[in-house]
């Protein structure tokens, strides 16, 4: 067991130093772009957590979602805008050192209270076995909690409609425009 | 591999199994990365124009080799020894890491692939949503591509891929989802064993259906759009060259046998076969041909497509996956979900007709819904020339 | 498990505490939409660590992580239209910028 | 029959899904939505009848106990948050009232926003949207198990209201429907108002319910009301009261909103705005029935209160519900807008209500809550069609004259008279609603506040000083005789007397499906004080009476029929009615009115309402209008000047000690060096507003972190 906890180890580092390294990047970058593919390293450093955390199933959904569908919206939306991003430009703002103290203050508080903080960690014998079938957490997404899901598949499609909606207004007009001219 | 590693372990005592594992699975992902691409580039490309060249009535390659068979090798040396070029005002880093993650994206499906009874690198509960998360990698490659080239036609093509390959994630993952609920899990190395038919027997729609949007996922002829040499001259990936062309070149043919690959798994029965067995080395072989065999006849059909249908237009494409295939897919969903839970399907036999049954309702609904449309499209254009007149 | 719990929450934490950065000092909108989604990382990781480690048996934390994997994107779409929208009017997607409702 | 007990999820549930189907599918048929939305809400008067019938037939440990279903909404660790359904006597008489009434008024709708004809309204399908939503949230307020089901139908409530008020809002000024830019401006302020208003309530409620659930950790009704629930609340010391009046007076607050209590009632009148049916809907069946409903359901909390409190939450509601119905019934005197008067006769009926449940009996406020309901619906449908019928005959006229008169309003009574021959059907029914309202014996209004008022009397007796039960029922007497009088002044204004304008002259009847609602909805204004009558042997009291029957201030037994109170109020309602009719019947336009002939200076006072919405409007608006009107002239004025009348004062210091002592010290420290102080503070705390949302965040991430450091910490 011992190469497995070492190997556990090492990729929880090379994990960790992905993520926040990732991070880090991402609100550092002066180039957007970078920043969003550093987000997608970041994230990818998540899925190796999940599946480091036996979470095999949410490890998957997080590179489906995360990688697949919301990184790359972003960088379609970066391009969108990107006539004003010179690479150069200033990317923070003037309370930035401000909010550097802040979240440095955060870190330290939620720190030490985790590390003061005694968890009731479940015993040796469950945590060794926590192996959900996806069939389980099928059953509870539509079992006990069937109303939350069904409201987050709601949420998803007001967003979705919302975000056709709020993105196409100009063309819209055009396109009631073409429509009056095609009747007449 | 489970054999491999038992073996292992008894011929070489100081071996603990943990470590036999270990080495046993950096071999298999060292074959997978640096053997396969190398071996499945050469053979697919040489049978590519070998096949395309009979469908348009030309030879083909003949001079490298008896037949042209090193034609691969030769075209690697030529592209290995071209000048590197990299455009001034490219984004460097991105566009180098580009055809990296292109080719990592397409290896990285081969990890849950069975491709022999008991060969598979993992078989994950959720493998088969793997299949399509990994895809997306691709995706981001070909925007990073795109944009790092500082090139309008890059730009253009990237845009295109990704709008394409998003459009087609859909259908693809509806089709899968229909395997799914007949197979009962999502684990590839499952759903091999549940086919006693093949589902492209059972489920021919979900299979036509994953088979015309895996041409368009991997960017192939009719569906070549993002890199249409005639519209935008060769897409994201036109500023490379040289090594990192190759890159995407190999990453190209990785996907299309990995696609050719999972279409295998899901719907031709895998490795499945007579005499295929984990039991003996002899039977992991034949199922290894099997598998192999099988994947050559999809890829065959693709190109065979390929040399036969011209491009069509990138309204039409996206019209035709979001107006047509995905209906359709949903349609095929609840069909086959709904028979599945007849109170009547209760023995094997009964639910392979089921799930026949649902197929051919859905493809018959799905006609008759298009056929409507049509007529009343047909109509409209009419009226709208008497109108003009 | 060779990682113990408060190494999670550490790392968590760290991710978090980024991500707040981010969201409060980038100057570009969609910079601080990416700033949100390492904010729900974080969030999540720890949601599946204490799944991990403290009730492994009940799906709670793995449920609720799906839903907050869902929000975000719902948030991510509407959040970018909502950007997109922003820059077609005013010609810019820089928060500073975007100060209509200024004293 | 207790099988018919689980068709109560889809008594709400009917309306809801004729809003979906509305909204999403069919409001290009004008026709088939207007239908939809009539069969679903027929579709759940006939389940909540059911239910009622399951529920008499199920004897009283159905109508004590009651039916219940637990619907888990979001587990959340270790306490799940439920969404449920209930039923017991108290729910089943409502479920009898509210799908009812709203049947009669979807009908009426249907004639009022004259479907086929050529001038239907525009928003046709819309509307019937609207109002089955509005019903699906007052139903599901009546039958919600948990607050978290009640709050979210109290809040559709509060938004179908402003979707509904401020319905002719949207549309361009047009002749054709008599609409002026000016009349969409008010109805857009109203709907604003009456928005704004119930959410002063609305927020009061919502931190109750968050009190209660943080105390308690269950938002189930019954739950709550276990009488060790409850001695826990009155033991938890808050703000130097007991947890439970804290909390009731909470509740209160919302209720006050939704009903237009004192001093939240303004936004009722001006909710007259709307469609008349809207009206009719909000006052009767849905909206202020809500909060009276409220406070009937959690009366529990509030007896729970007045046993261990000096000052408990239960007199507060009997006094603001005293001086909300001597207000309304007041100012009811002095209106001309014929739907104006009934609005101010509805917040007074609300205040009796009130006044019957903060005396501690459940049975005689919703008793009066019910057949109120009726009569008031009754008599806002009656309004509708009276305004109809003018507008109609104001349409022939012009036509007959060839001339567009001057703008003309339908709803000004001195305009009408004469109106019981051209509208005979309207006018029976009119008069049967009047008569119920005013509490003419055997009218179903005699009944319920005669219960009220014989409670009050009862008390009184039962003690013997001048207490609070005493000075209750004189306002409510008093309050009788008002509400006789200016509903006497209003028959006179619109039935008696010659027709004062020409569009009188050529008013017609309404189409019958407005008469046959305003038929239907008489009859019961005539009967329904039967349920409860004393002499009956008071069937109510036993339906619902022991719905809270744990707490002990709670009379579930009825109060004997009092003979002198019963004598006093008649005498008085049959005087007012009578003083009213006489004095306005033959009144000509242009007169001056005989009430301020009597009254002088306070009608004026009544007419302008007691100055309540300009004292709102010089004591909250104005100074929040002058705030921000102050830091914007500051920061006009501030950049230069100061600085150099500073260099110039500087320069006179040299020159003229003399003039310095005077203009520098007085004039430039004391004078203007006040004004710059107050300048700099507001140019200072000006840019606290920098319009970025970064700004903003770090605010919070500032506070969240102080907060957590002290929560973590200390």
């Amino acid at each position: 067991m011992a190469i497995e906890q070492a190997l556990q180890i090492f990729v929880f580092v090379i994990l960790t130093l992905m993520t926040l390294g990732g991070g880090l990047a991402v609100v550092t970058s002066r180039n957007l772009f970078h920043a969003a593919l550093s987000l997608i390293l970041s994230l990818a450093g998540v899925v190796g957590y999940y599946v480091l955390l036996d979470a095999g199933f949410l490890a998957i959904v997080q590179l489906l979602i995360y990688i697949g569908a919301i990184s790359i919206l972003i960088l379609f939306s970066i391009m969108l805008t990107r006539g004003l991003m010179t690479p150069r430009q200033v990317q923070r703002n003037e309370q930035w050192w401000i909010a550097a103290l802040v979240v440095f203050l955060t870190f330290v508080v939620l720190i030490v209270a985790l590390w003061q903080m005694v968890w009731p960690i479940a015993d040796d014998e469950a945590l060794r076995t926590p192996n959900v079938a996806i069939s389980q957490l099928g059953e509870a997404l539509v079992g006990p909690y069937a109303i939350p899901f069904e409201i987050i598949s709601v949420l998803l499609l007001v967003a979705l409609v919302g975000a056709i909606v709020l993105a196409r207004e100009t063309e819209n007009n055009q396109g009631s425009h073409a429509e009056a001219g095609s009747s007449e | 591999m489970e054999a491999l590693i038992r073996w292992l372990v008894d011929t070489f005592p100081p071996l603990s199994e943990a470590l036999a594992r270990l080495i046993v699975y950096v071999l298999y992902s060292g074959v997978l990365a640096f053997v396969a691409p190398v071996l499945i580039v050469v053979a697919y490309t040489y049978m590519e124009r070998k096949v395309l060249a009979r469908i348009q009535d030309r030879v083909g390659p003949n001079r490298a080799g008896p037949l042209g068979v090193l034609q691969g090798f030769a075209d690697a040396v030529k592209m290995l020894t071209k000048e590197d070029v990299t455009p001034a005002c490219a984004d460097r880093v991105v566009f180098n890491l580009a055809p990296v993650l292109a080719t990592v994206a397409a290896i990285l499906v081969f990890a849950v692939l069975p491709v022999a009874p008991g060969v598979i690198g993992a078989d994950l509960q959720a493998g088969v949503l793997y299949v399509v998360a990994i895809g997306a990698l691709g995706e981001v490659a070909a925007l990073m591509a795109g944009w790092s080239s500082d090139n309008k036609f890059a730009l253009l093509g990237a845009f295109r891929a990704v709008a394409q390959l998003i459009a087609y994630e859909i259908p693809i993952v509806l089709a899968i989802l229909a395997v799914v609920l007949a197979a009962g899990s999502m684990q590839l190395g499952a759903i091999v064993a549940a086919q006693d038919i093949p589902f492209a027997l059972v489920l021919p729609v979900a299979f036509l259906v994953l088979l015309v949007a895996s041409i368009a996922e991997i960017g192939r002829s009719p569906f070549d759009l993002l890199e249409a040499e005639s519209e935008i001259v060769a897409g994201y990936h036109v500023e490379y060259s040289g090594m990192k062309f190759a890159f995407f070149f190999i990453g190209e043919y990785m996907h299309l046998f990995a696609s050719a690959g999972v279409i295998t798994t899901l719907f031709l029965g895998g490795w499945r076969g007579p005499l295929a067995s984990s039991d003996s080395l002899l039977g992991v072989l034949l199922g290894f041909i099997y598998f192999v065999v099988k994947t050559t006849a999809v890829i065959w059909i693709m190109m065979w497509v390929r040399g036969t249908l011209f491009r069509i237009r990138i309204d039409h494409l996206l019209d035709f996956a979001w107006k047509f295939l995905v209906p359709l897919g949903l349609i095929l969903v609840v069909a086959v979900a709904v028979a599945l839970k007849l109170p009547a399907v209760n023995s094997p036999a009964l639910r392979w007709i089921a799930l026949l049954g649902a197929n051919v309702i859905a493809a018959l609904l799905m006609m008759i819904v298009i056929s409507l449309l049509a007529r009343r499209s047909r109509s409209a254009a009419l009226r709208a020339v008497a109108g003009a007149d | 498990m060779a990682i113990p719990l408060s190494w999670w929450l550490t790392v968590a934490a760290a991710l978090f505490a980024i991500g707040l950065y981010g969201v409060l000092s980038r100057r570009n909108a969609i910079g601080v939409l990416l700033g949100i989604e390492l904010m729900l990382n974080a969030a999540n990781i720890n949601l599946v660590a204490f799944w991990r480690f403290i009730t492994p048996q009940a799906l709670t934390g793995q449920v609720f992580a799906i839903f907050v994997i869902g929000i975000a994107a719902a948030e991510a779409a509407a959040g970018l239209a909502i950007i997109i929208s922003a820059y077609r009017r005013r010609r810019t997607v820089v928060v500073d910028e975007l100060d209509t409702m200024r004293w | 029959m207790d099988f018919l007990f689980s068709f109560t999820p889809l008594i709400p549930l009917f309306p809801l899904l004729a809003f979906a189907v509305i909204v999403l599918f069919t409001y290009r048929y004008n026709r088939l939505s207007s239908d939809i939305a009539i069969g679903s809400i027929a579709l759940s008067t006939v389940l909540a009848w059911a239910v009622l019938l399951a529920t008499l037939l199920g004897g009283e440990h159905i109508q004590v106990e009651g039916w219940q279903l637990r619907v888990p909404w979001l587990p959340a660790g270790t306490t799940v948050l439920d969404l449920g359904f209930a039923v017991d006597g108290f729910t089943a008489a409502m479920l009898f009232m509210v799908p009812f009434v709203c049947l009669m008024i979807f009908i009426y709708s249907q004639g009022y926003m004259k479907l086929g004809q050529p001038d239907q309204d525009p928003r046709y399908a819309r509307f019937f949207a609207y109002i089955s939503l509005f019903a699906a949230g007052m139903l599901g307020l009546v039958v919600a198990r948990d607050l978290v089901l009640l709050f979210v139908s109290w809040e559709i409530m509060g938004l179908c209201s402003y979707l509904l008020i401020g319905f002719w809002s949207f549309r361009k000024a047009d002749d054709e429907h008599h609409i002026d830019e000016a009349q969409v401006i008010r109805a857009r302020k109203a709907a604003l108002k009456a928005f704004i208003t119930t959410r002063i309530g609305d927020v009061l409620l919502f931190s109750g319910i968050a009190l209660l659930y943080s105390y308690t950790g269950t938002v189930t009704l019954r739950e709550i009301f276990r009488p060790e629930t409850l001695e826990t609340l009155q033991t938890i010391s808050l703000l130097g009261m007991p947890a439970v009046t804290v909390i009731a007076l909470l509740v209160f607050g919302g209720a006050v909103g939704k009903s237009a209590q004192f001093p939240l009632h303004v936004w009722l009148p001006d909710a007259m705005e709307g469609p008349t049916p809207v009206s009719a809907l909000i006052h009767a069946a849905t909206m202020v029935a809500a909060g009276v409903y409220l406070v009937a359901r959690m009366l529990p909390l509030f007896i729970a209160g007045f046993e261990v409190a000096d000052a408990p939450a239960l007199h507060w509601v009997a006094i603001v519900g005293a001086i909300t119905a001597l207000l309304g019934a007041t100012i009811g005197l002095a209106q001309d807008d014929i739907k104006r008067v009934l609005a101010y006769s509805t917040i007074s009926q609300l205040g009796y209500m009130m006044m019957g449940l903060g005396l501690g009996s459940l049975v005689a406020g919703i008793f009066h809550l019910l057949t109120h309901a009726f009569f008031k619906a009754l008599l806002f449908l009656g309004a509708g069609s009276v305004i109809h019928g003018v507008e109609h005959g104001h349409h022939v006229a012009a036509h007959a004259d060839h001339v567009h008169t001057e703008h003309f309003n339908p709803n000004d009574m001195k305009a009408m008279g004469g109106l019981r021959h051209r509208m005979p059907y309207t006018f029976v029914a009119y008069l049967a609603g009047t008569l119920a309202l005013v509490g003419i014996v055997p009218f179903a209004g005699f009944w319920s506040k005669d219960e009220i008022l014989a409670e009050a009397f009862h008390l009184w007796r039962a003690d013997g000083a001048l207490n609070l039960p005493f000075w209750v029922w004189l306002a409510g007497t008093l309050g009788a005789f008002f509400t006789a009088l200016y509903m006497g002044r209003q028959l006179g204004l619109v039935f008696w007397g010659e027709p004062r304008h020409t569009a009188a002259r050529h008013a017609h009847e309404s189409p019958s499906s407005m008469t046959i609602p305003l038929i239907v909805l008489a009859l019961f204004a005539l009967l329904f004080g039967f349920v409860n009558a004393p002499f009956l042997g008071s069937p109510l009291h036993h339906f619902m009476g022991g719905v809270h029957e744990a707490s002990e201030v709670v009379h579930a037994e009825a109060v004997p029929f009092n003979f002198t109170v019963a004598a006093i109020s008649t005498v008085l309602a049959v005087a007012g009615l009578l003083l009213g009719w006489l004095l306005y019947r033959n009144y000509r336009p242009g007169q001056v009115e005989p009430f301020q002939v009597v009254l002088g200076p306070v009608f004026t006072l009544l007419r302008n309402k007691y100055y309540i919405d300009e004292l709102y409007q010089q004591v909250i608006i104005r100074p929040v209008v002058w705030l921000s009107n102050f830091c914007f002239n500051i920061d006009d004025r501030w950049i230069i000047d100061p600085f150099v009348d500073l260099v110039g004062a500087a320069g006179r210091v040299a020159s003229d000690i003399v003039r310095v002592l005077d203009s520098v010290v007085v004039d430039r420290w004391f004078v203007e060096g006040t004004a710059q102080l107050f300048n700099a503070a507001g140019r200072g705390l000006r840019y606290s507003e920098t319009g970025r949302v970064q700004n903003y965040l770090l605010v919070v991430a500032v506070t969240i972190l102080l907060l957590l450091g002290l929560y973590l910490y200390f």
